[in-house]
C-alpha cells in the first residue's frame, strides 16, 4: 500500500508492507525493514533496519503528529484527489488563534489594507501578549471577534481578502 | 529548628522547597487552588490545605488566607518561593505581624530593592555602574525625550517589573509609543502599576547575576555568577555556572560588589544581584532579586551547597558557617528551562494535557520538575515542564551531557522546546561560549531548522495509516491523560472542596 | 576515541554505559535477547539487535554471536557491563583475536582473579592479609575436615562464584551437609562449575571494598573505598562511600594494599578489591572484581569522576591524567538497591508488570535505572528495579535525603523493598553507622514491622468497596501495563524478529 | 455503609459515608474528612483531614492492596457471616509457591511427619534458591508436584495434615 503525505508543505510517497513478522517500507527509492513494539499508549520503540528509536504517535482525523529526538513533526495525509489539488483548507488568508487566548485588542478595522507582518490583533495567553501578525499583504474582510473574547486554539479571529 | 513549614507556592519549586524541608525532617504544608489538587506539591506535602480558584489573585496572591492556614496548620514559617508572594513587602509584614516567619529577607530590603528606582539609588550610592536610563518613572512625553537623549536602542522597563514583563526593546523612534503602550498595558495586567523607565540598551549584552547568601548576624557571601544570557522574550531558557565567559577577577569584582549591595540593605537569606555586561566585560547593576531565583540549582551544582536549605537555616537565625574563601567552584552546570510551548511560533505557550512524559536521569543529571504522566497544563499557571540541570568537570562535558539527557527526554501530548534546545547544545557558537541576549534571534534556524531527519516521521505516519500500529488511543479515552479528565470532570461535578 | 560500541549486557547497566557513550559522542549498539524487545537499553542506543530467546545462555551469553553482530554493526568495542561476559577471559580472548576492543582487563588478569584459589596466592605474594580457610577447591570430605580445623562458623563458597550465588553460611557441624550440598547445586546451575572452597567466618564482619582504576601504561590508582555491609542473602543491598566507619590511617593501608593487588596482574580498566573487616579495622582480602561494579556510583558522587567513561578512555589507551594525590573525598554517597522482592518473604522476588512506576528527583538524587510504567519483570533476570544514589554533604544528610526520596518512590505493579529500607534509614544503629553483614538478619522488625501507620489503607479499602473509587482498572485492561501485555502478546504471535 | 477488614490477623471495622463533596470516614471511633483525586489508573491522591498521602490501591476479588510510603498492605473485606466464622480459606495447612518458579528438590514424603520451620520444598526463582518451611507442625498430606515441575504464584504445592 502506498500513501502520500505532506510535511513542511513537501510532498512524499511511502510504500509500506506487512510481511510475515516486520513491515518493508519503501521510501525515496530505499528499502528498510521495520520492527517495532509498544511502550505506552501512544509510544513505540521503532527498529528501522538497525536504529533504534522511541517515538509518540498521535493521529488526528487525517494529521498525524510524531515525536522523536526532542521534535514534533505534523504529516497530512493526503489521498490521490487531495495529492493533485493540494493546498486544501488554510489558505493563508485567516489569522488564527495559535492557543487559547484573550483578545486584547484589534489594532484594524473592517476595510482596513494591511502589509504581510503587519500586526493585526494582541492576545493574552499566560499572561503574555503577543501581536499577531497578517499572513500576507491584503484587505480586512472580517474580524470575528471582539476585545475581551475569550477563544479556543484555531479560533478564526480575522479573514482577509488577498489584494 | 523549626518543625512545620508552609510552602505559599506551586509547581517545581514548591517540590523542591518541600524535599528540602523533608530532608530537614520539617513537616511541610501545601496550600492549592482549584487547578492544583492534582499538583505534585500537593502530593509530596504532609498536608494540604485549599485556598481559592485557579487564578493566583484568588488564591495563591491572598495574603491574610495564607496566613491562617499556617497558623491553623501549626507552621511556624512560609517559605513564598518566586512569583506571587515572594516580592511582595507587605506580605513579609503581615507575617511578621501575625507571628509567622517570613521565609526571605526583611520587608524593608524586598521594600527598598522592590523598586527598581529606589534600587537604582542603592546601587549608585555602593558605586556600582548603572546603565545611562532615565531617573525614575515617566511619563510618555519624558520617557520619548529620554530615548532621544540617550539614543536608541532603548529599552522600555515596568518599574514594579520582573521576568521580562512589561519590558520592551526599541530600535528606533518610530516604534516607540506602540512599544511604551504595551509595556504600560502589560506591567499595568501584571503589576497592577503601569509605570516605567527607560535605559540604554546595551550592545551584544550579556546577563551574569551573582549569587547571594546572607544569614542575620551580618555575614553576607556571595555564590559566584550564573550567565543566563540565551533569552526568549526576555526570560531566561538556558542557565550556566561558572560563566563560560568571564575572567576570575571579574567574577571577583562582581562578586564584591554584589555583597557591598546586599551588605547596604542588611541582606540576609538568597538574593540575587543581576548584572547586564558587554563584550569587554563591562558590567551595569540591572537589579537585585530578593528571593530564591528559579536558576539557582547550577549555583548548587558547582557549589556543593543547598540554597534552599540555607533559606530556612538562616531564617531560623542560624550562622553561616563557612567564609567566603573556602567557598570553590567546582566543575560546571547547565540548565534547560523545559516549556510547554512551541518554538515555531514563537515560543507560544502548548497548555494540554500531558499524556506521558519521562525524564531522563544518570549520572550528573538533576530534573527539577512537578510533573508527572496525566498531568494537565493549563494557561492559569507558567509552562514550565521541568529544569533540566546537568554537572559535569568541564563546560564540554557538561553541554553534551545535556545534549545527550535532552534527546531521552519525552513528552507526549504538548509541544515542547526540546527540539530547539538539542540544537543549541550542537550550536558552534554556543559551544565557543559567544553568546549574548540576542543569540536566539540571530539563529532563527534553531527554531525551525530545515535539515532536520524526518524520515522517521514519514514512516511513522505509514505504519499508523496502514493500522499496523494505531496512535489514536488517547480518543478513545484509553491514555493516562483522559483518565485524569474523567477525574477532574467528577471532582469539578462534586464541587470544590473549600476549607 | 572510537566512534562506535556494542554494549553486551542488559538492564540499568547498559543503560548507564549508553548513556556514558552519548556523552563522549560514541554511538551505541545494542543486543537483546526476546523477553527485552521493550527494554530501555534497547530504545535507548543507536542501534539494536535481536540475539536470542530470552535465556542467558542462549543469547546474553553467546560470544561468537556478539562478537559477530559487533562485526556487523561496525562498533570497534564491546563493553560487557557486569554478570554475562564480563569476567569471562576466553571472551575477552576472542575479542582480541577478532580485532575488537574489550572493554576491561587483559583476559590474563580477568582470568588471575576469575579463580579465587590462584587470587588468594596472588594477595598472599602481595602480603595482603587473608581469611583462614581451605588451600583451594575442596572435595566433600576435605571440606568437612577443614570446617573443622578453623572453627565454625564457616563460609563454604562457590571457586567460580560471585554476588553470593553458591555461598552458604554454616553454623554448626550438623548444618554442614544440606548447606555443601546446596551451595555446589547452585554453584553447578550458576557457572556450571560444582567446585567449593571453605573459610572462616568472621564475626560481625564489615564488606569494604576499594575502587581501583589503571590504564594500560601502567598507572594504578584507587577511588577510595566502598562499604557495603548491609546485604541479604549475601547479596549488597546497601552501600556507602566513604565509610562511616574507617580510620584514613586504615583507608590509606587498603588503598594501598588494593593498588599492589592490582599492580601484581598488571590490572587496567577499573576494578574492585574486596575485603572483610572485622569491628577493629583488621581486614582480609576476599576477591578481586575485574568490571564495573553495580554500586560505583557512590564513588562517582564523592570523586566526581565517571567511572564508566574512564573505562571507555583507558581502553581506548588513554592516559589518566590525574595523580592519586589529587584525588580528594568529597561529602557522602549511599545508595540503595530498590529490588521487586518481598522482604516479608525473606526477600523472595516479585516478578511482574510495573503498573506505575515514579522515581524521586531533585538535587543530590540519582536514579540509575531502566524501568518505566508498563514495563515487565521477567523472572529471567535480575528483578533490581533501580539503584536510587543520594549525595550530601555528610553522611547524616545523605541519609536524611535517600529516606526522603524512598518515600518519595512509587511502583505499582510488583512488591518491591522500599518500606524494608525507608525503615533501615531510620534505624539509630544504621545512622551511627553500627553495621555488619548481620545487619538485616539482626532486625527482623525491618522486614515486617508492628508499628506502622495502617489507617490510611484500611480508609482506602473503605473507599474501595463503597465503589468511591475503583482499583479493579487493570483488570478491564485499561492501564498502560494491560495494554503492554497486549502488545506483547501481539508480539509473540507475530513470531520473533531474529536477525 | 459499614466494612469489616482483616490486615495482618487483625479485624477492623470501618464506616464511611458520601457527603455532599468529601466521604467522612470513622474508624477506631473518630471521624475523618477524606478528600481524593485519581492521579493515574490505580494511584490517588487522599487527602485524609488535611493529611496528604499518595495511594496505589488494587482489588483482587475480596483481596485489596494498598501501597503507600513504601509499604504495600494487604487487605481482606470480610462480610458479615465471614466475620463470625473467621479465618476462611489459607488454614495455614499447606505450602504454597509465593512466585513463579521450578521445584528443585522435594525434600520429604507423603506421610513424613514435619516439625513447624522444617524445610519440605527447595525452588528456584530468578537463579536464587530457596527452601520453602512448614507452616506449622504436623504430616505430609499429599505431595502435589514432582521435581523439576514450574509452577505459577499460589500454587499449592503440598498440603499438611495437623497432628
Amino acid at each position: 500500500m502506498t500513501y502520500t503525505f505532506k510535511l513542511k508543505n513537501q510532498v512524499y510517497k511511502v510504500n509500506i508492507e506487512e510481511d510475515e513478522d516486520i513491515n518493508i517500507v519503501e521510501i525515496d527509492g530505499e528499502q528498510k525493514e521495520i520492527r517495532f513494539t509498544k511502550v505506552d499508549s501512544n509510544l513505540y520503540s521503532v527498529i528501522i533496519d538497525n536504529e533504534s528509536l522511541t517515538i509518540g504517535i498521535f493521529k488526528k482525523g487525517k494529521k498525524i503528529q510524531v515525536f522523536y529526538k526532542g521534535d514534533l513533526f505534523e504529516i497530512e495525509a493526503i489521498s490521490d484527489r487531495d495529492g493533485s489539488k493540494a493546498g486544501g483548507p488554510g489558505t493563508g488568508l485567516e489569522i488564527m488563534s495559535p492557543m487559547p487566548s484573550r483578545i486584547v485588542k484589534i489594532l484594524k478595522e473592517q476595510g482596513d489594507k494591511v502589509e504581510e507582518e503587519e500586526p493585526v490583533v494582541v492576545v493574552e495567553a499566560m499572561k503574555m501578549e503577543s501581536e499577531l501578525k497578517a499572513p500576507s499583504t491584503g484587505k480586512i474582510k472580517e474580524i470575528k471577534v471582539s476585545e475581551g473574547d475569550t477563544v479556543e486554539e484555531g479560533t478564526i479571529l480575522v479573514t482577509l481578502s488577498p489584494e | 529548628m523549626f518543625k512545620k513549614i508552609l510552602i505559599a507556592n506551586r509547581g517545581e519549586i514548591a517540590v523542591r522547597i518541600i524535599r528540602a524541608c523533608k530532608e530537614l525532617e520539617i513537616k511541610t504544608v501545601a496550600v492549592y487552588s482549584d487547578a492544583d489538587r492534582n499538583a505534585m506539591h500537593v502530593m509530596l506535602a504532609d498536608e494540604a490545605y485549599h485556598i481559592g480558584p485557579p487564578k493566583p489573585a484568588e488564591s495563591y496572591l491572598l495574603k491574610e488566607k495564607i496566613i491562617e492556614v499556617a497558623k491553623k496548620s501549626g507552621a511556624e514559617a512560609i517559605h513564598p518561593g518566586f512569583g506571587f508572594l515572594s516580592e511582595n513587602d507587605s506580605f513579609a509584614e503581615l507575617c511578621e505581624k501575625e507571628g509567622v516567619v517570613f521565609i526571605g529577607p526583611s520587608a524593608e530590603a524586598i521594600r527598598l530593592m522592590g523598586d527598581k528606582i529606589t534600587a537604582r539609588k542603592i546601587a549608585m550610592k555602593a558605586k556600582v555602574p548603572l546603565v545611562p536610563g532615565s531617573d525614575g518613572a515617566v511619563t510618555d512625553v519624558e520617557a520619548s525625550r529620554v530615548a532621544e537623549e540617550i539614543g536608541y536602542p532603548v529599552m522600555i522597563k515596568a518599574s514594579a517589573g520582573g521576568g521580562g514583563k512589561g519590558m520592551r526593546l526599541v530600535n528606533s523612534e518610530d516604534e516607540f509609543e506602540a512599544a511604551l503602550r504595551m509595556a504600560r498595558s502589560e506591567a499595568s495586567s501584571s503589576f497592577g502599576d503601569d509605570s516605567v523607565f527607560v535605559e540604554r540598551f546595551v550592545q551584544k549584552p550579556r546577563h551574569i547575576e551573582i549569587q547571594i547568601l546572607g544569614d542575620k548576624h551580618g555575614n553576607v557571601l556571595h555564590l559566584f555568577e550564573r550567565e543566563c544570557s540565551i533569552q526568549r522574550r526576555h526570560q531566561k531558557v538556558i542557565e550556566e555556572a561558572p560563566s563560560g565567559f568571564i575572567s576570575s577577577k571579574t567574577r571577583k569584582k562582581m562578586g564584591d560588589v554584589a555583597v557591598n549591595i546586599a551588605k547596604a540593605v542588611n541582606y540576609y537569606g538568597a538574593g540575587t544581584v543581576e548584572f547586564i555586561m558587554d563584550q569587554e566585560e563591562n558590567f551595569f547593576f540591572l537589579e537585585m532579586n530578593t528571593r530564591i531565583q528559579v536558576e539557582h540549582p547550577v549555583t548548587e551544582m558547582i557549589t556543593g551547597l543547598d540554597i534552599v536549605k540555607w533559606m530556612i537555616r538562616i531564617a531560623d537565625g542560624e550562622k553561616l558557617p563557612f567564609k567566603q574563601s573556602s567557598l570553590k567552584i567546582k566543575g560546571h552546570a547547565v540548565e534547560c528551562r523545559v516549556y510547554a510551548e512551541d518554538p515555531t511560533m514563537n515560543f507560544l505557550p502548548s497548555p494540554g494535557t500531558l499524556q506521558y512524559i519521562k525524564a531522563p536521569a544518570g549520572p550528573g543529571i538533576r530534573d527539577d520538575s512537578s510533573m508527572y504522566s496525566g498531568y494537565e497544563i493549563t494557561s492559569y499557571y507558567d509552562p514550565m515542564l521541568s529544569k533540566l540541570i546537568t554537572w559535569a568537570d568541564t563546560r564540554e562535558e557538561a553541554i553534551k551531557k545535556m545534549k545527550s539527557a535532552l534527546l531521552e527526554y519525552i513528552v507526549l501530548g504538548v509541544r515542547t522546546n526540546i527540539g530547539f534546545l538539542i540544537r543549541v547544545m550542537d550550536d558552534e557558537e554556543f559551544k565557543k561560549a559567544e553568546i549574548d541576549t540576542g543569540f536566539i534571534e540571530r539563529h532563527p534556524e534553531l527554531l525551525n531548522p530545515q535539515d532536520i531527519d524526518n524520515e522517521p516521521a514519514l514512516i511513522a505516519a505509514a505504519m499508523i495509516m496502514n493500522n499496523t500500529i494505531s496512535g489514536d488511543e488517547s480518543v478513545n479515552g484509553k491514555a493516562t491523560g483522559s483518565n485524569w479528565k474523567l477525574a477532574a470532570r467528577k471532582m469539578a461535578l462534586r464541587g470544590s472542596n473549600e476549607i
